[in-house]
């Protein structure tokens, strides 16, 4: 996204937006894994107790779940800069 | 959130970023409540709805099923912490340009 | 959640706040509740009239949900107070 | 909901409380409309996609799914009343202190 | 929805609210499709081209999706309609 | 979004129309992003979690995975735009009424 069109007063308002914004998301990030990784780890309620095969796999599963949103997060920062430079040369 | 506009308007002692922190707060704790009562309903209620009433397996189940869910925030909390990827694994962090 | 170090201006603000919240997510569970049984209880599109059957699997769907929301919610405030009380005995 | 501020900014004879009433009343119905539309599309769209119209069995089947959808709001709402749970029976209620 | 009681400068105002959540909707509705119909169409990761088949399932997704949103909204507004009218019939 | 109710008490220098949609396109795009993430998974990934690591097969098929959405956004989009959807085939849309 481009900001540069922005005067300091609005880019500095706009700091504050996307840091609470991103503080938003971790934590909206967090719950989904949380929630992700319990319905796909967790099956059996004859205890109260996580057990060790259970948390191996919730360990996995946030980790695996990281690493791909990382990835995801690479690879559509390419193709965005892939579109913004075809965008440039068009025009 | 309209009411953290009135707040600075009337400007009555009110620390508005304190307020927003509280907010946030109270919007985490909701968010992560309804999904727990989502999960373990996924996970302990039949949905053949012979009666209205919970059985005493479903009952025993939403027990541990609370338990278990708390436990996993824990431990999904921790490895995150540990993986310092706090600040940046965040859904949405690598979309934005910086300004 | 502690709101002791507010002040009371504070105070009455975020009781305001909750208020409304409390409103929205009554309205957010109401619609949800509808959702949910609608989908678990209703397959029969022959007719445009809710059955019998349907209604009643309607009800106990309702029903359930309230008291396992009821249950969550109960075990979950005792969870919190025991996390509380560790945290203090810790200190 | 940013227009709310503007609008007590402003103090041009806007009542706060009626306007925030009526987006209530917007978002609910927005909301329930969604969900209905997702609702009825699960039930009555075949995710085959072999064509781009509606055929006569899914045309059908979606006007009896809007009656019936909101025939179980209806009786949803009558329930919740009736067992007096509008209160404090919503999620997450449970899950505040007191102030 | 009945504005009817509202003065000019709320008029005014819902004005702007209600466009400006036309437009929210609208790109909702927007990511909800592209979500849908990918789900729905995409299977197969051995390219990262999209195959013939499925722009083609892509298409008629997307084309059915509006047509049924289109179809739900006249039938849910008639039946709001009807209300209102039994609604004054009674009082 | 408090902050704009902010901005506008501050006054200082600060275009509130297009703070507002330099928002909406992030917000839009963070959506879109979190979909694309959801999807991807949902298509790609093994949810038997025998190791923590992304395997070869799974990394190949999030590359192509994130261009074959990114791809369907585009034709869809085209799709919307053709039909002259955009104003009013909106879920919710024909739920308001005119004021």
């Amino acid at each position: 996204m481009d900001f540069s069109t922005f005067n300091s007063a609005e880019q500095a308002h706009m700091s504050k937006v996307i840091e609470k914004k991103q503080m938003q998301d971790f934590l909206k990030m967090y719950a989904n894994l949380v929630e992700k990784c319990f319905n796909s780890c967790v099956n059996d309620f004859t205890s109260k107790a996580v057990s060790t095969k259970e948390e191996q796999c919730i360990m996995h599963c946030t980790e695996k779940f990281i690493k791909h949103s990382e990835r995801v997060g690479a690879r559509f920062a390419e193709q965005n800069a892939e579109a913004m430079v075809a965008g440039q040369n068009q025009s | 959130m309209s009411f953290l506009g009135r707040g600075s308007a009337s400007g009555s002692g009110i620390n508005n970023d304190r307020i927003e922190m509280a907010i946030t707060e109270l919007d985490t704790v909701t968010d992560f409540f309804n999904r727990m009562v989502q999960s373990c309903h996924a996970k302990c209620i039949s949905t053949r709805y012979a009666e209205g009433d919970l059985n005493k397996g479903e009952s025993v189940c939403i027990d541990r099923c609370v338990a278990k869910f708390n436990d996993v925030q824990k431990k999904v909390g921790e490895k995150l912490q540990n993986r310092g990827a706090s600040n940046n694994a965040g859904s949405g962090g690598s979309a934005f340009g910086t300004l």
